[in-house]
């Protein structure tokens, strides 16, 4: 009805109500208090208008008052920081198990590629129901990977890995946006979910001249690199075996433990110097600029691939909320 | 505060018009360098920063680099900059008890002690400039990653010590630099007989400011130079 | 007009000294906010300019007026004028530089030399900000986030830099004087709980001017070397971190609205209590409110970070810190309204201005509210959401305590009054071009129409064109003042010493003020709105 | 303010301890104390530091509080941006993203 004149964006996401139920009810009190306060400021200003003879009553002020509309505002920010921190943190804590798509943004389009090896370039297709997991990086500079409909937003960093998930709801198409200012053609760098019933998915997935799933692919990268010759699956060789390792803590050289997460193979392939695990030599040699980022997705997804139980990244964490 | 200004008259040719008192304007003024002070802790402060968070995530190259400066140097400017530091406190108490010929020595000692600084400051920048340890195209760390077999070494991260190396002591250097003008310029009016016990306010808050460069030096030196030098396991 | 026998009358500060020396080489704070008047006037319109280029860009979906990088440029270089080159100097470097010494009964700010100096280098920066645009502009935004600015912009970048760089100078040298000044030249008898609570914001802008501007000029240099000697720090290629730029950048820009709005609050803070012949209600509770704000706007920088790639932690802790800044501006919104509270109350230009102020920026910092919550910060930032808030608080806020302040003190700047009737027409245009401008943008920005978009879908494009709208009759409201202020300086009727019958020790000299601001050296024997214990004129002067 | 006139002896006293102090942060940088060699040469750096500020720079004797509000903002402010920024750095490896 409203197609050229929306007022509320479309809601597609689990996580979308949360957001909107927060906004709402943010609104209701900003709605109050702009009345409020302008209420006042009206009636003030019309029953206290200048009138000869009658003079301003001067008042020094209030403490109790002051105390009063200090506190009580101070209570509700609390109430509104508590809540809108719990959808950051839903946000923000990806489930178990998620379908995982990696995304590589640069000056000025998305690729996209799907665990079975589907790529795309602006579009991104997904099924409802299922909770679907980004992981991002940048080959230029800062984007941000934006879909209203889902409420969620995320900077795409150059460098590292940035992840954000999301569990669509609706089927239909909705807007994909870089919200981050990254050059001439910023406004151009937009493109569409598509969000799918289940079948329809398994329809287009089998549909694509996928050249198999990203992990094999990331295991020809793997082969064609020769890590196998240090990295082997059987035996520790003069690299760390592999298998099992994503997920779990990492202790390494100089003490530090870290959890071996997407950013640290990451950084382990590109700069293997930097964080040497414990009982091995830094005798790895650098693939900074020697893998694209593509390849570098698709190795990471190789080795997630080598360990059954997919991403326990931090060990305490938390339990995925229900929705 | 206590300033409460009185209508008196004790009117010098050094006394601004919209000052009531000498004592106004002398406080005004040294609380005005004072905040400027604050300020440059703040200018320097993003630098530390930028240091701080850097030497966390790449120790290894902040070691490098640190062990690749030159201890002694370091230290003989280090003892220089508070021989300077020396002679401006005197200098201050030296104007405040109206000895003209001491003030105008003791400001010459601080400008040749401040030049010396820079002289080793331009030996060190230049060992620097031989090593290619200067950022930029010509940069190379092959000789760091030669000497210190036992750390590993990036040489992308070892430039961004050496980044903050030449950021942080080349605006110091401007400091220094400026230093030696307001010196020079203080030391023309002390030997023109300006100043006198009653009014010497700015060799006094010209020796703040040399004061705090001073200082600021007293943390580059362990910041930069002695990161790590204790024999490498 | 018999205008050539009352300037004949008496000396004051315009008439004392005539040429352009007088003016180039004056220490008089009045005439050196007179110079900063002029220039930043000059900027405002610059950048106002590139605004309505951007409206009308954005009344189609399709990118049809202008290129994308020229479009590009546009926003940044209004985001930076504006900041840069108007807001921040705007009522601290004009109103505050003619008012502070006036207010606490000094004949000067302590440092003339220096104050003159700061114009000069304001006036250096802008030469280059201008020449970084004519010789083709920059497209980085204002924000210079990097690596875009240091390795990937192929525009001025290192000359808008160095502009930021050199006002950012003129800036802390402007907050260092205003800071020795409160501190040692008040006259006898003014102590701090009776110094004007506008004296009280400018005291806590300084404080951010002269701790927060080092920072950001720092990062700025970085930039620039970045950029001419590629160190690598801000650039993940060479293993630099580009969110320690944002840390270090939003530690200065995020203060920096406080800079912008403090002083406007001080300029309401002066007008509602004259125009309700009333003590202003808690006047140690606005005094220390601004103070906090002060303090507590350096510990809520990252709030601008939330999706930027920061740690879960340290967003919550920033989301929480950002709450915190907003309890002292709820504070003085509601002291301005108590203050309204059993007065006896006047609808003059000034005070319409004030309520323009109260309405808008309680919404602009409901809205951040919004912002500050980190469920709706993700969807809401980096939209037009975030547009439309800073807008209500920086225009909205900052802009209409401006030009009220400008209207209560023209009298007294200018020794006329403006046309009254034009003045609140004007303020009521501005109040409703403003409101048509920027409220579309809160329903765009939810919606998810993200900010520095050149061109964005069809289903935006309504309220767009609302927005475009609002904007025209919002630059009529800022054209309308400049015209008659200029035409009042002639024509205008002569003002009292007092036309509003306000406290305050500027109003106890005369109109325009001498050059040393009083005949005889003022001693305060009385409270702050003491208004108790002045008459209120017999009628509002022009209400006629 | 600076009506105050210190004995140049002092001022000897205190040049003397700032250049013992430098020797020892040099020479006890090259001694291995573990974690310990950053915070020894920080409390030396901090020590010499406000010998130069309490004596030198006159705060000690002849300065007024607001001075030292001053000193004392200013380093409190740098501390915010020193750990308010390590609050995000610091806590990055505890995952989420």
């Amino acid at each position: 009805m409203f197609d050229n004149f929306p007022l509320w964006p479309a809601r597609a996401s689990t996580g979308a109500g949360n957001v909107d139920a927060l906004y709402v009810f943010l609104l209701l009190l900003a709605g109050f208090m702009c009345v409020a306060v302008f209420t006042m400021i009206v009636v003030f200003a019309l029953r206290y208008h200048r009138k000869p003879g009658v003079e301003a009553e001067q008042i020094e002020g209030s403490t109790p008052l002051e105390i009063t509309w200090s506190v009580i505002p101070l209570g509700i920010f609390l109430v509104i920081f508590a809540w809108g921190a719990v959808i950051f943190f839903r946000e923000r804590t990806p489930p178990r198990g998620a379908t995982e798509v990696y995304v590589v943004a640069k000056q000025w389009m998305w690729k996209l590629e799907h665990e079975e090896g589907q790529r795309e370039i602006n579009e991104l297709h997904v099924p409802v129901g299922r909770d679907v997991k980004l992981i991002m990086t940048s080959q230029d500079v800062i984007h941000s990977f934006y879909v209203p409909a889902f409420r969620i937003k995320q900077d795409v960093l150059p460098g590292r890995y940035t992840t954000m998930w999301f569990r669509a709801t609706k089927p239909g198409v909705y807007h994909l946006f870089c919200a981050e200012y990254c050059g001439t053609q910023h406004s151009g760098m937009i493109g569409q979910v598509v969000v799918m019933e289940p079948a329809q998915y398994e329809a287009w997935l089998g549909g694509g001249a996928a050249s198999g799933s990203l992990a094999s692919n990331g295991q020809n990268i793997f082969q064609q690199l020769g890590c196998p010759t240090c990295h082997r699956s059987d035996v520790q060789g003069r690299g760390p075996n592999l298998v099992g390792v994503f997920g779990k803590p990492v202790l390494l050289e100089d003490g530090r433990t870290v959890i071996a997460d997407e950013n640290y193979v990451r950084e382990s392939i590109l700069s293997p110097a930097a964080k040497v695990v414990s009982g091995f030599k830094p005798i790895m040699p650098v693939f900074q600029g020697l893998v694209s980022e593509e390849q570098l997705n698709a190795l990471v997804a190789y080795i997630k691939s080598l360990s059954p139980s997919p991403d326990e990244a931090a060990g305490d964490k938390p339990q995925q909320p229900k929705d | 505060m206590s300033d409460s200004p009185i209508a008196l008259h004790d009117h010098g040719p050094e006394l601004r018009h919209h000052f009531s008192t000498a004592a106004q304007q002398r406080d005004a003024a040294s609380l005005g360098m004072w905040l400027f002070l604050a300020t440059e802790i703040m200018f320097f402060g993003g630098m530390f920063c930028a240091y701080l968070i850097y030497r966390m995530n790449y120790f290894n190259e902040f070691v490098a680099g640190s062990r690749s400066l030159d201890i002694w140097l370091g230290t003989v400017n280090t003892i220089v900059l508070i021989c300077s530091s020396l002679t401006v406190a005197l200098s201050v108490r030296a104007a405040q008890m109206g000895k003209r010929k001491l003030v105008v020595i003791l400001l010459i000692l601080t400008i040749i002690f401040g030049l010396a600084f820079l002289g080793v400051k331009g030996i060190e920048w230049y060992d620097k400039y031989k090593e290619h340890h200067i950022p930029g195209a010509s940069f190379d760390a092959s000789d760091l990653i030669r000497d210190y077999p036992q750390i590993h070494i990036d040489p992308a991260h070892e430039q961004i010590y050496f980044s903050l190396y030449f950021a942080m002591t080349g605006l110091h250097a401007l400091h220094m630099i400026i230093g030696v003008g307001i010196f020079t310029f203080l030391t023309y009016h002390a030997w023109k007989g300006l100043y006198t016990p009653e009014y010497n306010t700015p060799i006094e808050i010209g020796g703040l400011y040399w004061h705090f460069v001073d200082i600021v030096w007293i943390y580059l030196f362990p910041l930069l130079y002695l990161i790590d030098r204790k024999p490498l396991g | 007009m018999a205008t050539a026998a009352i300037t004949a009358e008496r000396e004051h500060y315009l008439n004392k000294e005539y040429g352009i020396r007088s003016w180039l080489l004056t220490t008089d704070h009045k005439r050196i906010a007179l110079l900063y008047l002029v220039s930043i006037t000059f900027f405002f319109f610059i950048g106002g300019f590139f605004a309505l280029l951007i409206r009308l860009e954005l009344l189609t979906p399709a990118g049809d007026m202008v290129q994308a990088d020229t479009y590009n440029k546009l926003f940044t270089m209004h985001g930076m004028v504006m900041i840069f080159f108007f807001l921040i100097p705007s009522i601290p470097a004009v109103l505050g530089n003619f008012l502070v010494p006036i207010m606490i009964g000094a004949k000067d700010l302590a440092f003339p030399r220096i104050n003159l100096l700061s114009w000069y280098l304001y006036i250096i920066a802008g030469v280059m900000m201008l020449y970084c645009i004519v010789t083709g502009g920059v497209d980085t935004g204002w924000t210079f986030y990097t690596p875009f600015s240091t390795a990937f912009s192929n525009t001025n970048v290192i000359e808008a830099g160095l502009a930021i760089f050199i006002a950012g100078f003129s800036s802390i040298l402007t907050g260092l004087n205003f800071v020795v000044t409160i501190h040692r030249m008040r006259a006898p008898g003014m102590t701090w709980s009776r110094l004007p609570l506008f004296i009280w914001a400018h005291y806590a802008t300084s404080i951010i001017q002269l701790l927060g501007t080092p920072v950001l000029a720092i990062t700025l240099l970085l930039v620039v070397f970045e950029r001419v000697f590629h160190l690598g720090i801000f650039d993940p290629t060479r293993g630099g971190d580009p969110i320690l730029f944002q840390h270090l950048f939003w530690f200065y820009s995020h203060p920096a609205v406080y800079i912008m709005i403090l002083p406007s609050m001080g300029v309401v803070t002066e007008i509602i209590p004259c125009f309700s012949r009333k003590r202003v209600f808690g006047y140690h509770a606005i005094a220390l409110s601004s103070i906090a704000i002060a303090v507590f706007g350096f510990l809520v920088w990252a709030h601008h970070m939330f999706v930027a790639g920061i740690s879960l932690y340290s967003a919550l802790i920033f989301s929480a810190l950002s709450y915190l800044v907003a309890v002292p501006s709820a504070i003085k919104v509601f002291n301005w309204t108590a203050t309204m509270y059993k007065g006896s109350i006047t609808f003059s230009t000034p005070m319409l201005y004030a309520f323009g102020f109260i309405g808008l920026f309680t919404m602009g910092g409901l809205t951040g509210l919004f912002l500050s919550a980190l469920g709706i910060d993700v969807h809401v930032t980096d939209t037009y959401f975030v547009v439309a808030h800073f807008h209500y608080i920086m225009v909205g806020g900052a802009v209409m305590g401006y030009l009220g302040g400008m209207h209560f003190w023209w009298p007294k700047i200018s020794g006329r009054m403006y046309p009254e009737w034009l003045g609140k027409f004007a303020a009521l245009i501005v109040f409703l071009g403003f409101n048509l401008t920027f409220f579309p943008q809160f329903v765009l920005g939810y919606l998810g129409m993200p900010r520095r978009y050149w061109q964005y879908p069809q289903e935006f494009q309504v309220l767009n064109v609302l927005s475009t709208a609002g904007s025209t009759i919002l630059a009529v409201g800022y054209v309308l003042p400049m015209v008659y202020f200029l035409w009042s300086m002639r024509y205008g009727k002569i003002a009292d010493d007092n036309p509003w019958g306000a406290a305050g020790l500027e109003w106890k000299t005369t109109s325009p003020p001498p050059t040393f601001n009083f005949e005889e050296a003022p001693e305060v024997t009385w409270e702050a709105y003491n208004y108790d214990q002045i008459p209120a004129p017999a009628e509002v002067p022009l209400e006629r | 303010m600076s009506e105050h006139i210190m004995s140049s002896k002092m001022y000897y006293g205190i040049w003397i301890a700032l250049m013992v102090l430098t020797v020892v942060t040099a020479r006890v940088a090259f001694i291995d104390l573990g974690p310990f060699n950053t915070i020894v040469a920080l409390v030396i750096a901090t020590c010499k530091a406000l010998l130069v500020i309490l004596f030198f720079m006159h705060v000690k004797y002849t300065s007024e509080k607001l001075t030292k509000m001053v000193i004392i903002s200013s380093i409190f402010w740098l501390l915010i941006l020193l750990v308010l920024s390590l609050a995000d750095y610091g806590t990055r490896a505890l995952g989420h993203g």
